[in-house]
Protein backbone atom coordinates (compact mmCIF):
# COMPACT_ATOMS: atom_id res chain seq x y z
CA UNK A 1 0.00 0.00 0.00
CA UNK A 2 1.30 3.40 -0.95
CA UNK A 3 1.24 6.47 1.24
CA UNK A 4 -1.56 8.64 -0.07
CA UNK A 5 -2.96 12.05 0.56
CA UNK A 6 -6.46 11.46 1.91
CA UNK A 7 -8.82 14.29 2.84
CA UNK A 8 -11.86 13.69 4.98
CA UNK A 9 -14.47 16.36 4.33
CA UNK A 10 -16.96 16.55 7.20
CA UNK A 11 -20.10 18.54 6.44
CA UNK A 12 -22.79 16.99 8.64
CA UNK A 13 -23.88 18.22 12.06
CA UNK A 14 -23.31 15.90 15.04
CA UNK A 15 -25.94 13.78 16.87
CA UNK A 16 -28.92 13.51 14.48
CA UNK A 17 -27.26 10.64 12.65
CA UNK A 18 -24.40 8.35 13.55
CA UNK A 19 -22.37 9.66 10.64
CA UNK A 20 -20.23 12.15 12.53
CA UNK A 21 -18.90 9.70 15.07
CA UNK A 22 -18.39 6.95 12.48
CA UNK A 23 -16.54 9.34 10.19
CA UNK A 24 -14.29 10.41 13.07
CA UNK A 25 -13.55 6.78 13.94
CA UNK A 26 -12.58 6.16 10.34
CA UNK A 27 -10.19 9.12 10.42
CA UNK A 28 -8.57 7.91 13.64
CA UNK A 29 -7.77 4.60 11.95
CA UNK A 30 -6.41 6.36 8.87
CA UNK A 31 -4.16 8.35 11.19
CA UNK A 32 -2.47 5.27 12.62
CA UNK A 33 -2.05 3.71 9.16
CA UNK A 34 0.65 6.20 8.21
CA UNK A 35 -1.32 7.94 5.48
CA UNK A 36 -1.13 11.69 4.88
CA UNK A 37 -4.50 12.41 6.39
CA UNK A 38 -6.13 15.81 6.61
CA UNK A 39 -9.60 16.79 7.78
CA UNK A 40 -11.74 19.66 6.60
CA UNK A 41 -14.76 20.70 8.66
CA UNK A 42 -17.16 22.84 6.66
CA UNK A 43 -20.88 23.69 6.33
CA UNK A 44 -22.78 22.16 9.27
CA UNK A 45 -19.75 19.97 9.99
CA UNK A 46 -18.23 22.87 11.93
CA UNK A 47 -20.85 22.28 14.65
CA UNK A 48 -18.95 19.07 15.49
CA UNK A 49 -16.19 21.25 16.90
CA UNK A 50 -18.31 23.58 19.03
CA UNK A 51 -17.19 23.89 22.65
CA UNK A 52 -19.65 23.02 25.40
CA UNK A 53 -21.27 19.95 23.83
CA UNK A 54 -22.67 17.33 26.19
CA UNK A 55 -23.62 14.14 24.37
CA UNK A 56 -24.40 12.64 27.77
CA UNK A 57 -27.68 14.57 27.69
CA UNK A 58 -28.70 12.18 24.89
CA UNK A 59 -26.85 9.20 26.35
CA UNK A 60 -24.26 9.26 23.56
CA UNK A 61 -20.62 10.20 23.18
CA UNK A 62 -19.72 13.88 22.98
CA UNK A 63 -18.56 14.44 19.40
CA UNK A 64 -16.35 17.36 20.40
CA UNK A 65 -14.42 15.05 22.73
CA UNK A 66 -13.93 12.41 20.04
CA UNK A 67 -12.77 15.11 17.61
CA UNK A 68 -10.14 16.19 20.13
CA UNK A 69 -8.57 12.73 19.83
CA UNK A 70 -7.50 13.48 16.23
CA UNK A 71 -4.06 14.89 17.17
CA UNK A 72 -3.52 11.90 19.52
CA UNK A 73 -3.91 9.67 16.45
CA UNK A 74 -1.32 11.62 14.44
CA UNK A 75 -3.94 13.56 12.49
CA UNK A 76 -2.39 17.01 12.61
CA UNK A 77 -3.73 18.72 9.49
CA UNK A 78 -7.11 19.90 10.68
CA UNK A 79 -8.84 22.62 8.69
CA UNK A 80 -12.04 24.57 9.03
CA UNK A 81 -13.87 26.65 6.42
CA UNK A 82 -13.77 30.39 7.16
CA UNK A 83 -17.09 31.11 5.49
CA UNK A 84 -18.88 28.23 7.26
CA UNK A 85 -17.74 29.66 10.60
CA UNK A 86 -18.76 33.22 9.71
CA UNK A 87 -22.20 32.15 8.42
CA UNK A 88 -22.88 30.54 11.79
CA UNK A 89 -21.52 33.36 13.90
CA UNK A 90 -18.59 31.24 15.09
CA UNK A 91 -14.96 32.15 15.70
CA UNK A 92 -11.96 29.86 16.25
CA UNK A 93 -12.17 30.39 20.01
CA UNK A 94 -15.54 28.63 19.93
CA UNK A 95 -13.88 25.40 18.75
CA UNK A 96 -12.62 22.50 20.85
CA UNK A 97 -9.36 22.17 18.95
CA UNK A 98 -6.87 24.24 17.02
CA UNK A 99 -7.76 24.20 13.35
CA UNK A 100 -6.34 26.17 10.46
CA UNK A 101 -8.96 28.44 8.95
CA UNK A 102 -9.11 28.18 5.16
CA UNK A 103 -10.67 30.45 2.56
CA UNK A 104 -12.62 28.91 -0.30
CA UNK A 105 -9.63 29.31 -2.60
CA UNK A 106 -7.38 27.55 -0.09
CA UNK A 107 -9.92 24.72 0.17
CA UNK A 108 -9.89 24.35 -3.61
CA UNK A 109 -6.10 24.02 -3.50
CA UNK A 110 -6.31 21.52 -0.65
CA UNK A 111 -8.90 19.36 -2.43
CA UNK A 112 -7.08 19.33 -5.75
CA UNK A 113 -3.90 18.03 -4.09
CA UNK A 114 -5.57 14.85 -2.82
CA UNK A 115 -5.41 11.27 -3.98
CA UNK A 116 -8.84 10.65 -2.47
CA UNK A 117 -11.52 12.63 -0.68
CA UNK A 118 -13.86 10.79 1.69
CA UNK A 119 -17.05 12.39 2.91
CA UNK A 120 -19.18 11.66 5.97
CA UNK B 1 -16.98 -13.13 38.29
CA UNK B 2 -19.12 -10.57 40.12
CA UNK B 3 -19.79 -8.40 37.05
CA UNK B 4 -21.24 -9.42 33.71
CA UNK B 5 -18.76 -9.67 30.87
CA UNK B 6 -19.03 -10.80 27.28
CA UNK B 7 -17.36 -13.97 26.04
CA UNK B 8 -14.05 -12.19 25.64
CA UNK B 9 -14.13 -10.69 29.09
CA UNK B 10 -15.13 -7.08 28.32
CA UNK B 11 -17.55 -5.58 30.83
CA UNK B 12 -21.14 -5.54 29.59
CA UNK B 13 -21.92 -2.48 31.69
CA UNK B 14 -18.97 -0.09 31.98
CA UNK B 15 -20.40 1.35 35.21
CA UNK B 16 -19.71 -1.98 36.93
CA UNK B 17 -16.01 -1.21 36.88
CA UNK B 18 -14.13 -0.85 40.15
CA UNK B 19 -10.60 -1.67 41.25
CA UNK B 20 -11.57 -5.11 42.58
CA UNK B 21 -13.39 -5.80 39.29
CA UNK B 22 -10.23 -4.81 37.41
CA UNK B 23 -8.27 -7.30 39.50
CA UNK B 24 -10.76 -10.03 38.68
CA UNK B 25 -10.64 -9.33 34.95
CA UNK B 26 -6.85 -9.22 35.06
CA UNK B 27 -6.68 -12.54 36.89
CA UNK B 28 -8.85 -14.09 34.17
CA UNK B 29 -6.23 -12.81 31.70
CA UNK B 30 -3.46 -14.35 33.80
CA UNK B 31 -2.18 -10.98 35.00
CA UNK B 32 -1.48 -10.08 38.65
CA UNK B 33 -1.82 -6.28 38.82
CA UNK B 34 1.21 -4.38 40.11
CA UNK B 35 1.67 -0.62 40.53
CA UNK B 36 3.15 -0.56 37.02
CA UNK B 37 -0.10 -2.01 35.66
CA UNK B 38 -2.21 0.43 37.64
CA UNK B 39 -0.31 3.42 36.26
CA UNK B 40 -1.35 2.36 32.77
CA UNK B 41 -4.91 1.52 33.79
CA UNK B 42 -5.27 5.04 35.20
CA UNK B 43 -3.69 6.44 32.05
CA UNK B 44 -6.16 4.78 29.67
CA UNK B 45 -9.12 5.64 31.88
CA UNK B 46 -8.01 9.26 31.77
CA UNK B 47 -7.64 8.99 27.97
CA UNK B 48 -11.18 7.66 27.70
CA UNK B 49 -12.53 10.37 30.02
CA UNK B 50 -11.02 13.01 27.72
CA UNK B 51 -11.74 11.56 24.27
CA UNK B 52 -14.48 8.92 24.77
CA UNK B 53 -12.41 6.55 22.65
CA UNK B 54 -10.44 3.50 23.83
CA UNK B 55 -6.92 4.22 22.66
CA UNK B 56 -5.44 2.18 19.82
CA UNK B 57 -1.82 1.06 20.20
CA UNK B 58 -0.19 4.16 18.65
CA UNK B 59 -1.94 6.79 20.77
CA UNK B 60 -1.52 4.53 23.82
CA UNK B 61 2.25 4.43 23.36
CA UNK B 62 2.32 8.18 22.70
CA UNK B 63 0.31 8.93 25.84
CA UNK B 64 2.44 6.61 27.99
CA UNK B 65 5.61 8.26 26.69
CA UNK B 66 4.27 11.72 27.50
CA UNK B 67 2.95 10.88 30.98
CA UNK B 68 5.23 8.08 32.20
CA UNK B 69 8.45 8.67 30.28
CA UNK B 70 10.21 6.92 27.39
CA UNK B 71 11.21 3.79 29.32
CA UNK B 72 7.50 3.04 29.85
CA UNK B 73 6.14 4.65 26.72
CA UNK B 74 7.13 1.93 24.31
CA UNK B 75 5.40 -1.13 22.91
CA UNK B 76 7.83 -3.66 24.40
CA UNK B 77 7.14 -2.42 27.93
CA UNK B 78 3.39 -2.51 27.28
CA UNK B 79 3.62 -6.01 25.77
CA UNK B 80 5.50 -7.25 28.83
CA UNK B 81 2.78 -5.98 31.20
CA UNK B 82 -0.23 -6.73 28.99
CA UNK B 83 0.80 -9.62 26.73
CA UNK B 84 -0.85 -10.26 23.40
CA UNK B 85 -2.57 -7.09 22.33
CA UNK B 86 -1.85 -4.39 24.97
CA UNK B 87 -4.46 -1.89 23.75
CA UNK B 88 -7.22 -4.53 23.88
CA UNK B 89 -6.14 -6.15 27.15
CA UNK B 90 -5.75 -2.77 28.85
CA UNK B 91 -9.18 -1.61 27.65
CA UNK B 92 -10.67 -4.81 29.04
CA UNK B 93 -9.06 -4.50 32.46
CA UNK B 94 -9.64 -0.75 32.68
CA UNK B 95 -13.35 -1.16 31.97
CA UNK B 96 -13.37 0.63 28.62
CA UNK B 97 -15.23 -0.39 25.47
CA UNK B 98 -13.44 -2.78 23.15
CA UNK B 99 -11.30 -0.59 20.85
CA UNK B 100 -13.33 -0.43 17.64
CA UNK B 101 -10.34 0.71 15.65
CA UNK B 102 -8.56 -2.61 15.88
CA UNK B 103 -8.69 -5.43 13.32
CA UNK C 1 -5.36 16.98 -12.55
CA UNK C 2 -8.77 18.54 -11.99
CA UNK C 3 -11.41 17.32 -9.60
CA UNK C 4 -14.71 15.55 -10.31
CA UNK C 5 -17.48 16.69 -7.98
CA UNK C 6 -20.40 14.28 -7.67
CA UNK C 7 -23.50 15.95 -6.24
CA UNK C 8 -26.35 13.71 -5.07
CA UNK C 9 -28.59 16.32 -3.43
CA UNK C 10 -29.69 19.48 -5.23
CA UNK C 11 -29.11 21.66 -2.17
CA UNK C 12 -25.46 20.55 -1.94
CA UNK C 13 -24.62 22.31 -5.21
CA UNK C 14 -23.89 25.78 -3.73
CA UNK C 15 -21.39 24.33 -1.22
CA UNK C 16 -19.70 22.43 -4.02
CA UNK C 17 -19.54 25.47 -6.30
CA UNK C 18 -17.88 27.51 -3.55
CA UNK C 19 -14.74 25.36 -3.76
CA UNK C 20 -14.87 24.02 -7.34
CA UNK C 21 -12.01 25.03 -9.62
CA UNK C 22 -12.45 26.55 -13.06
CA UNK C 23 -11.47 23.27 -14.76
CA UNK C 24 -13.27 20.90 -12.43
CA UNK C 25 -16.19 18.81 -13.68
CA UNK C 26 -19.54 18.67 -11.90
CA UNK C 27 -21.78 15.62 -12.13
CA UNK C 28 -25.35 15.60 -10.81
CA UNK C 29 -26.64 12.18 -9.72
CA UNK C 30 -29.66 10.92 -7.75
CA UNK C 31 -31.61 13.91 -6.34
CA UNK C 32 -28.75 16.14 -7.42
CA UNK C 33 -30.21 16.12 -10.95
CA UNK C 34 -33.03 18.42 -9.80
CA UNK C 35 -30.41 21.16 -9.58
CA UNK C 36 -30.00 20.75 -13.34
CA UNK C 37 -33.46 22.23 -13.92
CA UNK C 38 -32.45 25.62 -12.51
CA UNK C 39 -28.67 25.73 -12.59
CA UNK C 40 -27.47 28.71 -14.61
CA UNK C 41 -24.68 28.01 -17.02
CA UNK C 42 -21.53 27.87 -14.93
CA UNK C 43 -18.04 28.30 -16.32
CA UNK C 44 -17.33 24.62 -15.95
CA UNK C 45 -18.80 21.45 -17.45
CA UNK C 46 -22.03 20.34 -15.79
CA UNK C 47 -23.15 16.75 -16.32
CA UNK C 48 -26.19 14.79 -15.16
CA UNK C 49 -26.51 11.02 -14.96
CA UNK C 50 -28.96 9.67 -17.54
CA UNK C 51 -30.67 7.01 -15.40
CA UNK C 52 -31.42 9.53 -12.65
CA UNK C 53 -32.64 12.18 -15.09
CA UNK C 54 -34.82 9.66 -16.88
CA UNK C 55 -36.31 8.19 -13.71
CA UNK C 56 -37.37 11.64 -12.54
CA UNK C 57 -38.90 12.72 -15.85
CA UNK C 58 -36.46 15.57 -16.30
CA UNK C 59 -35.28 14.88 -19.85
CA UNK C 60 -36.95 18.00 -21.27
CA UNK C 61 -36.43 20.14 -18.21
CA UNK C 62 -32.68 20.41 -17.84
CA UNK C 63 -30.94 23.68 -18.62
CA UNK C 64 -29.04 23.98 -21.91
CA UNK C 65 -25.69 23.86 -20.11
CA UNK C 66 -26.34 20.40 -18.70
CA UNK C 67 -24.93 17.39 -20.56
CA UNK C 68 -26.64 14.08 -19.88
CA UNK C 69 -24.20 11.17 -19.65
CA UNK C 70 -24.35 7.38 -19.31
CA UNK C 71 -22.92 5.25 -16.50
CA UNK C 72 -20.00 4.38 -18.80
CA UNK C 73 -19.30 8.09 -19.30
CA UNK C 74 -19.42 8.59 -15.52
CA UNK C 75 -16.67 5.98 -15.24
CA UNK C 76 -14.66 7.80 -17.91
CA UNK C 77 -15.08 11.11 -16.04
CA UNK C 78 -13.69 9.37 -12.95
CA UNK C 79 -10.72 8.17 -15.00
CA UNK C 80 -10.08 11.68 -16.30
CA UNK C 81 -10.27 13.42 -12.92
CA UNK C 82 -8.74 13.15 -9.49
CA UNK C 83 -9.80 13.32 -6.73
CA UNK C 84 -13.49 12.48 -6.88
CA UNK C 85 -15.46 14.36 -4.25
CA UNK C 86 -18.94 13.39 -3.17
CA UNK C 87 -21.40 16.08 -2.00
CA UNK C 88 -24.68 15.27 -0.27
CA UNK D 1 -15.89 12.70 -24.39
CA UNK D 2 -12.78 10.81 -25.36
CA UNK D 3 -12.53 7.19 -24.33
CA UNK D 4 -9.00 6.64 -23.10
CA UNK D 5 -7.26 3.30 -23.02
CA UNK D 6 -6.09 3.74 -19.46
CA UNK D 7 -6.95 0.75 -17.30
CA UNK D 8 -7.44 1.81 -13.74
CA UNK D 9 -7.91 0.25 -10.35
CA UNK D 10 -11.02 1.63 -8.71
CA UNK D 11 -11.96 1.67 -5.05
CA UNK D 12 -15.56 2.24 -4.06
CA UNK D 13 -17.20 3.11 -0.74
CA UNK D 14 -20.94 2.80 -0.19
CA UNK D 15 -22.37 4.91 2.65
CA UNK D 16 -26.14 4.68 2.23
CA UNK D 17 -28.58 1.85 2.99
CA UNK D 18 -30.53 0.06 0.26
CA UNK D 19 -34.15 1.34 0.28
CA UNK D 20 -33.07 4.20 2.58
CA UNK D 21 -30.99 5.76 -0.19
CA UNK D 22 -29.85 5.25 -3.76
CA UNK D 23 -26.20 4.94 -2.74
CA UNK D 24 -25.84 1.17 -3.05
CA UNK D 25 -27.73 1.00 -6.37
CA UNK D 26 -25.79 3.95 -7.84
CA UNK D 27 -22.51 2.42 -6.74
CA UNK D 28 -23.46 -0.93 -8.26
CA UNK D 29 -24.22 0.62 -11.67
CA UNK D 30 -20.91 2.49 -11.52
CA UNK D 31 -19.06 -0.69 -10.58
CA UNK D 32 -20.68 -2.66 -13.39
CA UNK D 33 -19.83 0.07 -15.89
CA UNK D 34 -16.24 0.27 -14.63
CA UNK D 35 -15.70 -3.47 -14.95
CA UNK D 36 -17.41 -3.50 -18.37
CA UNK D 37 -14.94 -0.83 -19.53
CA UNK D 38 -12.02 -3.06 -18.56
CA UNK D 39 -11.08 -1.40 -15.28
CA UNK D 40 -10.51 -3.41 -12.15
CA UNK D 41 -12.15 -3.24 -8.80
CA UNK D 42 -10.61 -5.16 -5.91
CA UNK D 43 -12.79 -4.20 -3.02
CA UNK D 44 -16.03 -2.41 -2.31
CA UNK D 45 -16.12 -1.02 1.22
CA UNK D 46 -19.53 -0.71 2.87
CA UNK D 47 -19.64 1.81 5.71
CA UNK D 48 -22.21 3.81 7.71
CA UNK D 49 -25.71 2.58 6.76
CA UNK D 50 -24.18 1.12 3.60
CA UNK D 51 -23.43 -2.05 5.58
CA UNK D 52 -27.14 -2.90 5.39
CA UNK D 53 -26.53 -3.94 1.78
CA UNK D 54 -25.01 -7.11 3.28
CA UNK D 55 -28.10 -8.12 5.26
CA UNK D 56 -28.68 -11.77 4.38
CA UNK D 57 -32.16 -11.79 5.89
CA UNK D 58 -33.73 -9.34 3.46
CA UNK D 59 -36.84 -10.31 1.54
CA UNK D 60 -37.08 -7.76 -1.28
CA UNK D 61 -40.36 -7.42 -3.17
CA UNK D 62 -40.16 -9.11 -6.59
CA UNK D 63 -40.66 -5.81 -8.40
CA UNK D 64 -38.21 -3.84 -6.26
CA UNK D 65 -34.99 -5.83 -5.99
CA UNK D 66 -32.27 -4.92 -3.53
CA UNK D 67 -28.88 -4.10 -5.10
CA UNK D 68 -27.49 -6.96 -2.99
CA UNK D 69 -27.99 -9.62 -5.65
CA UNK D 70 -26.27 -7.42 -8.22
CA UNK D 71 -23.26 -7.02 -5.94
CA UNK D 72 -23.09 -10.76 -5.29
CA UNK D 73 -23.19 -11.55 -9.01
CA UNK D 74 -20.61 -8.91 -9.90
CA UNK D 75 -18.31 -10.01 -7.08
CA UNK D 76 -18.48 -13.69 -8.03
CA UNK D 77 -17.89 -12.97 -11.69
CA UNK D 78 -14.92 -10.64 -11.20
CA UNK D 79 -13.40 -11.69 -7.88
CA UNK D 80 -14.31 -8.51 -6.06
CA UNK D 81 -14.21 -8.40 -2.26
CA UNK D 82 -17.42 -7.11 -0.69
CA UNK D 83 -16.07 -5.72 2.59
CA UNK D 84 -18.29 -4.65 5.45
CA UNK D 85 -16.88 -2.53 8.27
CA UNK D 86 -17.04 -4.52 11.50
CA UNK D 87 -17.71 -1.55 13.79
CA UNK D 88 -20.58 -0.29 11.62
CA UNK D 89 -21.94 -3.81 11.02
CA UNK D 90 -22.07 -5.08 14.61
CA UNK D 91 -24.13 -2.19 15.91
CA UNK D 92 -26.62 -2.65 13.08
CA UNK D 93 -27.06 -6.36 13.73
CA UNK D 94 -25.00 -7.66 10.82
CA UNK D 95 -22.95 -10.60 12.02
CA UNK D 96 -21.35 -13.61 10.40
CA UNK D 97 -21.06 -17.00 12.09
CA UNK D 98 -17.84 -16.04 13.88
CA UNK D 99 -19.29 -12.86 15.37
CA UNK D 100 -22.55 -14.65 16.17
CA UNK D 101 -20.59 -17.10 18.31
CA UNK D 102 -18.43 -14.40 19.87
CA UNK D 103 -21.45 -12.48 21.15
CA UNK D 104 -23.75 -15.45 21.73
CA UNK D 105 -26.43 -14.22 19.31
CA UNK D 106 -29.36 -16.25 17.96
CA UNK D 107 -28.54 -16.04 14.28
CA UNK D 108 -25.97 -14.91 11.78
CA UNK D 109 -27.40 -12.27 9.47
CA UNK D 110 -24.59 -11.45 7.06
CA UNK D 111 -24.95 -12.64 3.47
CA UNK D 112 -22.13 -15.15 2.89
CA UNK D 113 -20.78 -13.26 -0.15
CA UNK D 114 -19.80 -10.36 2.14
CA UNK D 115 -16.88 -10.35 4.55
CA UNK D 116 -16.47 -8.48 7.83
CA UNK D 117 -13.27 -6.41 7.95
CA UNK D 118 -11.65 -3.66 9.99
CA UNK D 119 -11.53 0.00 9.03
CA UNK D 120 -7.92 -0.52 8.03
CA UNK D 121 -9.25 -2.22 4.90
CA UNK D 122 -10.83 1.07 3.84
CA UNK D 123 -7.47 2.76 4.08
CA UNK D 124 -5.93 -0.13 2.18
CA UNK D 125 -8.61 0.17 -0.54
CA UNK D 126 -7.81 3.86 -0.91
CA UNK D 127 -4.09 3.26 -0.85
CA UNK D 128 -4.16 0.54 -3.49
CA UNK D 129 -6.53 2.19 -5.95
CA UNK D 130 -5.94 4.78 -8.68
CA UNK D 131 -9.37 6.32 -8.21
CA UNK D 132 -11.58 6.22 -5.15
CA UNK D 133 -15.28 7.04 -5.36
CA UNK D 134 -17.65 7.43 -2.41
CA UNK D 135 -21.37 6.91 -2.90
CA UNK D 136 -22.87 9.02 -0.16
CA UNK D 137 -26.09 8.49 1.72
Amino acid sequence: MEIRRILYMLRQPPYATGHAVEALESILVAGVFDQQVSVLFRDDGVWQLLKGQNGGALGVRTIGNVAQALPEYEVKDIYVCAESLAQRGLVVDDLVLTAKVLSQREQLTLISAQHAVVND
Amino acid sequence: MSSATDKEGYLTNLNDWSEPVAEEIARAEGIELSEAHWALIRLVRQFYAEFEVSPAMRPLVKRAREKLGPEKGNSLYLLKLFPGSPAKVLAKIAGLPRPTNCL
Amino acid sequence: MSTLHVINKANALPACLSVAGAHDALLLIEDGVYAGTTARSPQRPLYALAADVDARGLNERLGPSVTVISDAEFVQLAVDHQPIVSWR
Amino acid sequence: MIYGLARMIFGIAVHGAPYGSQASASALRFAEAAVAAGHSLHRVFFYHDGVNTANGLMVPPQDDPSPQQGWVTLAERHGIELAVCIAAALKRGLVNEEERNRYGLNAASLHPAFSIVGLGQLIDAIGSSDRFVTFAA
